[in-house]
Parts: C-alpha cells; structure tokens; sequence
C-alpha cells in the first residue's frame, strides 16, 4: 500500500484543505483541477444531448422528441461542447497544471486573474445552465440572424449571455500564458529548448487573444438587436444577415484551431516520449503550430460559400483556405517521421496519440473536400461536413485531450492509472468513433441535410449504423471516468518520471510540490535530449 | 533571465503639455475640415488627422517610445489584424453584384 | 524554500523574480488586452465600414443631425482628461504622493464631465425621435423609403458611443480605487505599476474615441448645408 | 420509397463535374491515409522497444524532407482549388437561354411559380434538358435550396434576390431540401424535383389550372394598387413609362446608371427614393409591407412583359436628358 514516507511528504494538493483553499487558491495547478471537474461536467451534460440526438434518429420519423425539442438538443449540444468542453479542455487543464511547470516558472503570470477565469467560465456555464433549464434555445450554436434575433423564442440572450461571460475566461486564459512564456522561463530556457506542447499553447493564446473579442462584439450587437430593437443585421431596413456571419465565422473558424492546436502539442509530447526521440524537425513543426494561428484567422470565408457571399470573395476564401491546411499536413508528416528509428512503447498514450494522427488525418483531409468551392455547394450544411468537424473535434481534439490526461495523470496526482482498463477504453473509443462518424460522411454526400429531426427513410440504415457507434462511444467515454476517479484511492504510487520524458515538469517529484521545483531549475540542453536524460538516471540510479 | 533592464525615462510635463495642445488643434482642425468639400477625399483626411493623433497618444502619453521592442510588435499586431477583419470582410461587400446575377 | 511561501511585497509577488520582470509583465499583460479591446470595437467598425459604403448620403444627412461642435468639446475634455492621467502617472514615477491623488481626481472629473455631455447628447436625441427601433423614429431630410437606413446609423451610433461610453464608467471605476489607494500612500517610485497600467487603459479609451468623433460627427458635412 | 443507396444519383449537368473532383480528392484521401496509416504500422513493429534501456541514435532534421513534403501537398491543394473554382464559377452564371421559374421560401415550406401562371407548393416540375433559372426570395429567415441530385445549393437570405440554376439530365423525382436551419419544421421544409420529357411537361403546364400567366396576375395586381395612374405607356403619367425598360440602363437622378433588373425594380416598389429615374419627382409612395414577395415577382413579371416596342430608338420613357456624368454605378447596393 502507500509508504510512509511518500505520505507525509508536503505537496501541492495536501499543503491545505478546506472549501476555501481549493475556492480561493492561487497555484496553477489546483486551478487546473478545478477546470478539470468543471468542464468534465459540462462534458457529460454535452454528451447527453449527443446520446438524446443519436436516438431520435434512429428513425426517419421524429418519434422520441418534438421538432422543438430536437432543435435544442443539438443547440445545447454544440453549445456545450464547442463554448464550454472543447475550447477550455487542454489549455485550461493541462495547460494551467504544466505550461509554468515546463518552463520552470512557480506559477503563471498573474495567478489571480487565472482564478478569475475559471470563476468567468463556471459563471458562464451556469448562465447556459439556466437557459436550458428554463426552456432551452433553438438557433443553433451559430446563432445566425434574423432567425435568432427575431424569430426564435428560445432562451438566446440567457445563452449569448453566458458563452460572453465564458469567452473572457478563455481571452484571460490567453493573456496569462503569452505573458508567462515571454517574461518567466527559467535560466537557459530559450525559445528553441521549450517542449512543443508550449509552442502549441502560444499559437493557441494568440487566437485565444485576437479571436475572442470580435465573437463578444457579435454577441452584444446580436443582444442590442434582439432586446432594444437595434437594426444591425435587420434586412428590413437594410442591413445583411450575412455580415452577422462574417463577423461570427471570423472568431468561429479560428476558435477549432484553439480546440485541436493544444491536442497536437499533446501528441507531440507523447510521440516523442514514447518513442524516447526528439521530434523530427522541432523548429518546423513549432513553427507550423505558430503558421496554422496566423492563417487561421484569414480563412473564414469558406463557411459562406452559398450563405449570399459575393463569388470572388467566395474563390479567395478558398484559396486561402488551402494555405492553412499545409502545416497541418506537415505536422502529420513530422509525427510519423519521429516513429522512424525509435525505440516505440505502447502505453495509453501512445495509443491515444497514434488514434489521434489517424483520426486526425482522415479530418484534414475531408477539410480539402469542403474547402473546394465546386464540391462545398453540395456538402455544406450536410452530414458531411458534420462528420468532418467531428473527425477533427473528437476523433482529435478530443483524443489528444484524453492522451494528456493519461500521460499527465500520474504526475497531477502521484497514481497510476490501471494500464490495461485504459487501453481498452482506447480501443472501444476508437472503434465506436469511427462507427459513428464514417457513415456520416456517406450520409452527408447523399444528400442528408444537417439539424434534421426528420430524414427521408433511404437514410435510415447508416443512420441506425451511427446510433450504434454513438453507444459503443459513449461507453468507451464512461471507463477513463471510473478508472480516473478509482485510481485516486487505489492506484499505484507513482515515480517522478514514469514515462523517462524529458520535460522539466518530469524533473520534480509527483505530485509536485506547492511552489513546483525545490528550487528553479537551470536548463542546458534541448528540449527532447534523451541521451544526456539516460546517461543522469545511470548516475543516480 | 529574458527580460530587459527598465530604465524608466520620465518625460518633462513641458513635453506632455505640448502633446496635449498638439491634439486640440489636430480635433480643431479636422472639425473645421469636415465643412470643405473635399469629395471622397475628405474620408482619407480625417482618418489622417486620426491615426496622427492616435500616434501623439500612443508614443507619448503611453510611453511607446521608451517600451520594449516586444510591446511595440503586440500593438502592431493588434494593428494588423483589424486590418485583416476590415480587408478580408470587404473582398465579399465590395465585389457583389460584379457578375450581374442577383445575389452572387 | 519549499516548506513556506517566502515573503511576497507588491513589487515582487512570488512568481516573480526581480521587479522589473513584474513590472514588464504587467505592461504586457495590459497591451495585450488592449488588443483584445482593438478588435472588439474592430468589429463596430467593420459593420460602419459597410453599411456607411452602402447608404453614403443616408449617413451623411444622420451624422449632420449631430451637434460637432458639442462632439468637438468633448473630445477636447477627452484629451485634457488623459493630459492629467499622463501627468498623474509621472507624478507616480517621481513618487509624489499628493501630486498622484490630485490628478487622478482631475481625470476623473474631465471623465465625469465626458460622460454628462454624452448623456446630454443622447438626450437630445431621444427627443428627437432619433432612436432607432421606436416606432416614433424619424429622421428629417431623409425620404420615407430610406428611414430604414437612418436607423442602421443610429443603431451604430448608440452600439459604438454606449460601449465606449461603458469602459468610459469602467475606467472611472479603476480611477476611485486608485485614488483611494494612493490616498492610503500605497504608491511609491519603485511601485506605481496600477496607476501606469491605468493610464495605459485610459489612454486607449481615448484613442477610440478619437477614430469615434470624425467617423460618427464629421461624415461629408459638407454635403449637407 | 428509395432503395438503399450510397451515392447519390446524377441528375444534373452540374452533378458528373462535381462527382469527377470527388473521385479525384478521394483518390488523395486514400493516398495520404494509406501512407499515415501504413507508415505508423510498420514503424509501430519495426521499432518497437526491445529493451528497456534502449536509446536510439539522435537523427539530424533533414530539411530536404521538410520542403518536399510541404510545396507537393501545396501543389496538390492548388489543383483542388482551381477545379472547385471553375465548377463554382459555372455554377453561378445561369445561361441566358434558361426558363424563369420564381421561388419564394417561407417558414416551412417553398412556393414555387412558372410563368405561365403554375403555383407549386414543394414541388417543382421542369423540363429535362432545358436550363432552369430559379430567382428566390425569402419572407422570414434564411432557407436555402438544396437538391442534392442535381448538386446544388443556394441560400435564401430575406431582403434581396438569390439565383440558382440546374439543367436535369434524367426524368426521375428528385429530393428538394431546405438546408439552412429555419426554426421548428426546418425538418419539414421539404418537396420534390419533378424533371420531366419536354412533351410531357408542356402537356403539365397547359393541363394546370392556371388563372392566368405570372404577368397576366401582375398586369391585374398593376391596375388593383393604381400603379398605372403614374405609370402611363403615353409618357404623361408622374412616373416614367415602363415599356421596355426592363434589361436596359436607366438614367438616374443625380448621375449614375443602374440596370433595370429584378432586383432594381424589387427595389424601386419597396424603397422608391432609392433610386429616382432622372427628371423625376420622388413622389411614389413605398409599398414596403403591402406587397408579399410572390405579388413583387408578379409584378416585376408584369414589367419585363412590358417588352420593348419594336423599332423605338433607346428608351423613350420620358425621361428628360440628363447631363451625362461618370457613373460609379458599378456595384450598386440595389443586387447586394
């Protein structure tokens, strides 16, 4: 059982007890925690809605909820996932726990204002709480005018109003990192020594930072319009639903890069770990993750191919959009090039990592389909496209979250994760992923119109074939929560370095202690330098 | 560590005070330009006056020119990419209507 | 080290290291969200951009309906306001604690005085139906069919001057802490770091409305005499 | 109903173009899938870990590597983009000789209108072979007109004009979807394509119980809202003559030339000041709220029936000369 010794050794989660210490704290890495429960809840509420979705159209007919009823649950459900899982996930739970960790610094920059944003984000969440309770919105998670400004009945300004709230926590949540990567690396931490999960979250901040706002803006106009009658997007009198759209896709393209650019630092770290390599082409690819910000932000156009945007605006947009996919691509290539020669281990993460670049392949590549203007005119607002972001959101962002969290997980909290549970939980999740989203594709290219309750019955069979998967996927999500929570009372005391990674944060003990190195380190050598990491483990060991 | 000694340079409140009177004539003047008819010319001339003033505000009274290199690349940044909100939004409201069917 | 906090001052909490790092990252930390604030209000101008580009005279007889002049003051007081926010901050570099306190009470009351000419304003407007989304709207030399379009000026009027009006209320709500704090002397030449960063908040507020007053007061008045 | 199928049948011009870069882009999805997928498998057993102390040597970063796989994909996605983009700019421009059938999209269901005079709701007859030019408007929010077979999509956006246009290959019944979410029966807001041989859909048309053409309903709806005490074809009324305008350029108040489409004179009955035909008084009331769009589409029939008289030089509709200035008409918001 655990040893003495182990016990009562001072770390950051027994330094104090009490409602307060954890409500009131400033250390990063109880914040992380805090976010972690959080938005694990607002997961499984997400996941909910997915299940009740999933269900109903396991018949062409809507026979389990009424039309009304169905347009909310796929609201909530993007809205939940996108605003409330997906964009907190890693930058504020791994993110948070290790960015200062693996740069050497005691804690982030402004550590009261890191507790502010989690308040910003439960108070979010709880505004959008309150809407579904009271009745639920039904405008779809884009909100799009003048459906939503005057026509819906649903709870919109309660929602708008919370994801407002919850859009500050992640603009906060930005800020804090930027200015910790600048100013607080420790002695010898240059830029070219910082692990690329670092990299991935300043690209990630940037858009976090630039992005943010303008959907804040497009919030209150949309709030200025629907309460005090303001005629911003109002056609009546002149103005243009499709500036709404502008204004909304100019954050919402640029936010599923926030979501899957902190997963593929992730998959960095563990495919490099696992195969005890440094990543092939550390510069390109921490540029690439730098590259995919930057383009992010010019490429929204492609969602308003045939929602009434001009043709040409149309053609560039679609040029562009083909820009961003490149450090994609290369990132995908540089992951696998890192495999060439290693030495490949296949614990948890590794497993989660290799299903990300699979998964996140597929998704890319569908990304080409949807961005060629010829093919966009047929697929967009379909199944397709439904499965495409799904690829990236789950078969990715997701995957990748799960893979820091297992790779992570023994140094948060001094356990092990029971090995053998997790892989299977790996492998269900992979399995039920695709079994759920691959038929979609076919779906969407048939013709099958998304935010659908009721589907012409030639649809029907791969409809039931991704209700299936749906289940076997919701299944796979349960295991990691039970094992996660049984491995706090049972599982195995954890090594400072069960994985032999070469991040600082490995170089403390686990869990670590409340000001997170004895004293700061001082780095003198690369950041994926296994060689000199075995020859000191020969010297102590 | 990375970050750049701060000498903090105190600028005299003779320079501020020029800085200020600066701005009240630049609003003066760009109000007393609003009456010419300058035609399309008159949109360019008072956002001149603007970024000017903006410029005075910036570099003086928020100490631009004594921040560090980093600073200033955040502010063009931030420059930049209004910039790319503004231009990208008008490659669509700026070419309808050019290939002469309704809505396209 | 490990086993208690070492002892934390305002200039130098625990996660820094030296001062001058705090004070860099606070700098920072503010130029960064005054970013975020560029694009929030980018996105206003954006929506002026193209509806202006749309209705061009609608919007120069809707902008001549306001008073310039007014607009011109109160630019003015603007600018004073951040004149003795700037000097506010010096005085805080030098440490003179009497000198902070009198001029961040003077930036406020140029502040105050912003606003109560703002509240006229909109006053005046609401008595002469200019608000968009009543039913008594109506805009004089404007024809029936066009009104429509005066509205979306309007609109844009009262979204663009409101928001700017509401961190015009945020940053008098920083300038009474601050004095309040700097009358308790907790300012002193190696930390006035709120009072800069506040400053540097002030000071943005301003320049948005140095682009607000030409682009809402001053569209083609010459067209319209 | 429909049998189980797993590619959608191609009914259209338009529908082989956009099936060929599909076969195409799949053809590189399996490509690069294949070589992720295999790559990681191979290298996943090749180098497994043999011990548990093994390190493998360090490897230098070849860039050579790194440029070629960046501008091949580049190259690859330059080819995507042009082949999309033809197809996009064929699939915008409705030939001239295409028939006009108006469609007008409303909270859950699409009212459809030749002009002969047929009114369909959610369904739509056409013939094969002809190109078919749909002009749509929009009463409440966004919709947007999607028939998969024929690979085509449009939105719908309330407040102007949205064009779409397919030639069906095949006679066959073809899903009409709407595939902007529109509120509670957006589900609902479905019909059929009815592609038709060009004898059979002449016999349908006839065989309608129509009351009488597009423009005979305009004409009618002309007299009832007493636009003809202005609009006069002796040139005396207060508002310009509009015999054979339709198609040409007209002058306007104050410089600048517009054409006089659908969207001019859609315009010119809801917002009359907006644009005043030169030598004019803007005295014509807005019939903002009187008119529904199907009545403006009738209306606006009525007019391009209204053809110009043979032999008559350029349009005289009384139009005292203007001064002729350099027109910046250009894009002019009235199509925006």
């Amino acid at each position: 059982m655990i040893t003495a010794a182990a016990q009562e050794r001072e770390h950051y989660l027994n330094a104090s007890y009490g409602l307060k210490s954890w409500l009131l704290t400033k250390d990063h890495k109880r914040i992380g925690l805090l976010y972690l429960a959080t938005i694990t809840l607002f997961f499984f509420i997400g996941g909910a809605f997915a299940t009740l979705i999933r269900v109903e159209l396991l018949t062409p007919q809507g026979d389990l909820v009424s039309s009304e009823t169905y347009n909310k649950l796929f609201t909530m459900h993007g809205v939940m996932m996108i605003f409330f899982f997906l964009i907190p996930s890693i930058p504020a739970v791994l993110g948070n726990f290790f960015l200062p960790m693996m740069i050497g610094a005691r804690d982030l920059a402004f550590p009261k204002l890191n507790l502010l944003s989690w308040y910003l984000l439960v108070v979010g969440g709880l505004f959008s709480l309150y809407a579904m309770l009271a009745g639920g919105v039904d405008t779809g998670w884009t909100f799009y005018t003048p459906y939503s400004t005057t026509y819906s009945n649903g709870y919109v300004i309660a929602t708008a109003l919370g994801i407002f709230i919850a859009g500050f926590s992640s603009i906060l949540t930005g800020l804090n990192f930027i200015v910790t990567i600048h100013r607080m690396r420790a002695p010898g931490m240059t830029w070219f020594r910082m692990p690329l999960f670092v990299w991935a979250h300043y690209a990630t901040s940037l858009i976090q930072v630039l992005g943010t706002p303008v959907l804040a803006v497009t919030i209150v106009l949309l709030f200025l319009e629907r309460v005090f009658h303001l005629g911003i997007f109002d056609p009546a009198r002149g103005g243009d639903p499709v500036l709404f759209q502008h204004l909304f896709w100019f954050y919402s393209h640029p936010a599923v890069y926030i979501m899957v650019l902190p997963s593929m630092g992730v998959v960095s770290e563990i495919i490099s770990t696992f195969s005890r390599k440094a990543i092939f082409g550390y510069r390109i690819v921490a540029f690439s993750s730098v590259a995919i910000a930057v383009l992010g932000f010019l490429v929204w156009g492609h969602h308003l191919f045939v929602s009434g945007q001009s043709l040409y605006a149309g053609m560039v947009f679609s040029f562009l959009s083909y820009f961003v996919a490149i450090p994609s691509a290369i990132k995908v290539f540089n992951w696998t090039a890192t495999l060439y020669k290693g030495s490949i281990s296949f614990q948890t993460p590794m497993l989660y990592a290799l299903g990300f670049i699979g998964l996140f392949t597929i998704g890319g590549l569908t990304g080409l389909f949807v961005a060629a203007l010829g093919i966009d005119i047929h697929v967009t607002d379909t199944y397709f496209v439904v499965a495409h972001f799904h690829y990236i959101m789950v078969g990715g962002a997701l995957m990748g979250y799960l893979g820091g969290m297992h790779f992570w997980w023994p140094k948060m909290t001094g356990r092990m994760y029971p090995e053998g549970w997790a892989k299977l939980s790996a492998l269900v999740i992979f399995l039920g992923f695709n079994l759920t989203f691959f038929p979609q594709f076919i779906l969407g290219y048939l013709g099958m119109p998304r935010r659908y309750h009721v589907y012409p019955p030639e649809f029907q069979v791969l409809n039931v074939l991704s209700t299936a998967g749906a289940s076997v996927l919701a299944v796979g999500y349960m295991i990691p929560m039970i094992y996660f929570i049984w491995s706090l009372r049972y599982g195995k005391e954890a090594p400072a370095n069960p994985w032999g990674a070469t991040g600082l944060e490995w170089q403390t003990s686990s869990p670590p202690p409340v000001h997170n190195f004895e004293e700061t380190p001082v780095v003198t050598h690369g950041a994926y330098d296994y060689a000199s990491l075995m020859a000191e483990e020969a010297e102590v060991g | 560590m990375s970050h750049p000694p701060e000498q903090t340079h105190i600028d005299s409140v003779g320079t501020y005070v020029k800085i200020l009177l600066a701005l009240l004539v630049a609003t003066a003047v760009t109000t007393a330009v609003s009456r010419v008819d300058l035609g399309a010319f008159s949109t360019v001339v008072a956002l001149g006056i603007a970024c000017v003033k903006m410029l005075l505000v910036a570099l003086f009274f928020m100490h631009l020119r004594h921040s560090t290199k980093l600073t200033r690349l955040v502010v063009l940044g931030g420059l930049l990419w209004l910039a790319i909100l503004l231009l990208l939004t008008l490659t669509d409201f700026a070419t309808r209507g050019i290939l002469g069917v309704p809505g396209k | 080290m490990a086993d208690h906090a070492p002892t934390e001052t305002l200039a130098l909490r625990v996660q820094f290291d030296t001062e001058a790092q705090q004070k860099d990252a606070a700098t920072l930390g503010m130029w960064l969200f005054l970013i975020t604030e560029i694009m929030f209000f980018g996105g206003m101008f954006a929506v002026y951009t193209v509806y202006r580009s749309w209705y061009p005279d609608v919007f120069a007889i809707a902008s001549s309906s306001l008073n310039e002049i007014i607009g011109a003051l109160n630019t003015g007081v603007l600018l004073l306001s951040s004149f003795t926010m700037v000097l506010a901050v010096r005085a805080g570099q030098l440490g003179q604690q009497k000198a902070i306190v009198m001029f961040l009470i003077l930036t406020l009351l140029f502040g105050g005085v912003f606003l109560g000419v703002k509240a006229y304003e909109w006053n005046q407007k609401f008595e002469e139906h200019h608000i968009p989304g009543q039913a008594a709207f109506h805009l004089d030399g404007v024809l029936p069919g066009d009104q429509g379009h005066a509205q979306l000026f309007f609109s844009i009027y009262f979204a663009m001057t409101g928001l700017h009006a509401l961190h015009m209320v945020i940053g008098v709500g920083i300038l009474l802490i601050l004095i309040v704090q700097a009358r308790k002397g907790r300012f002193s030449a190696s930390y006035y770091t709120p009072v800069d960063v506040a400053g540097l908040y002030w000071h943005f507020v301003d320049i948005i409305w140095i682009f607000l007053f030409p682009l809402l007061y001053l569209i083609d008045r010459h067209l319209v005499k | 109903m429909g049998k189980f199928q797993l590619f959608p049948v191609q009914a259209s011009t338009l529908a082989p173009e956009v099936d060929h870069l599909l076969y195409f882009l799949l053809a590189v999805t399996v490509f690069f899938t294949v070589l992720i997928f295999g790559a990681i498998f191979y290298f996943a057993i090749k180098y497994r870990r043999r011990s548990e102390n093994e390190l493998p040597h360090v490897q230098h970063t070849g860039y050579t590597l790194e440029i070629l796989w960046s501008v091949i994909p580049f190259g690859i996605t330059m080819v995507m983009f042009t082949w999309g983009a033809s197809i996009f700019f064929t699939a915008s421009k409705p030939p001239n000789n295409a028939i006009q059938i108006y469609a007008v999209g409303k909270q859950w269901m699409w009212k459809l209108e030749h002009l002969e005079g047929q009114r369909e709701i959610n369904e739509l007859h056409i013939p094969v072979n002809t190109p078919v030019r749909l002009t749509m408007a929009s009463e409440d929010v966004i919709h947007s007109f999607f028939v998969p077979a024929f690979r085509t999509k449009q939105d719908v956006v309330p407040g102007r004009y949205s064009t779409t246009w397919f030639t069906a290959t095949k006679p066959g019944k073809y899903h009409l979807f709407c595939a902007e979410y529109c509120g509670t029966n957006h589900s609902g807001m479905i019909g059929w394509v009815y592609a038709m041989e060009p004898m059979d859909y002449q016999n349908w048309l006839s065989g309608g119980a129509a009351e009488g053409s597009m423009a005979e309903t305009g004409k009618k709806l002309f007299e009832q809202l007493a636009c003809n005490n202005c609009h006069k074809e002796d040139n005396s009324g207060r508002g310009p003559n509009l015999v054979g305008v339709f198609g040409k350029q007209v002058q306007l108040a104050g410089g600048g030339v517009v054409t006089a489409d659908e969207a001019y004179f859609r315009e010119s009955i809801l917002q009359p000041q907006a644009k005043i035909v030169s030598g004019f008084e803007p005295v014509m009331p807005t019939f903002q709220g009187l008119v529904t769009e199907e009545q403006l589409v009738q209306l606006v029939e009525y007019v391009k029936s209204l053809g110009p008289k043979p032999g008559t030089g350029p349009v005289d509709n009384g139009q005292k000369p203007a001064p002729k200035k350099s027109s910046n008409a250009g894009s002019t918001p009235a199509n925006r």
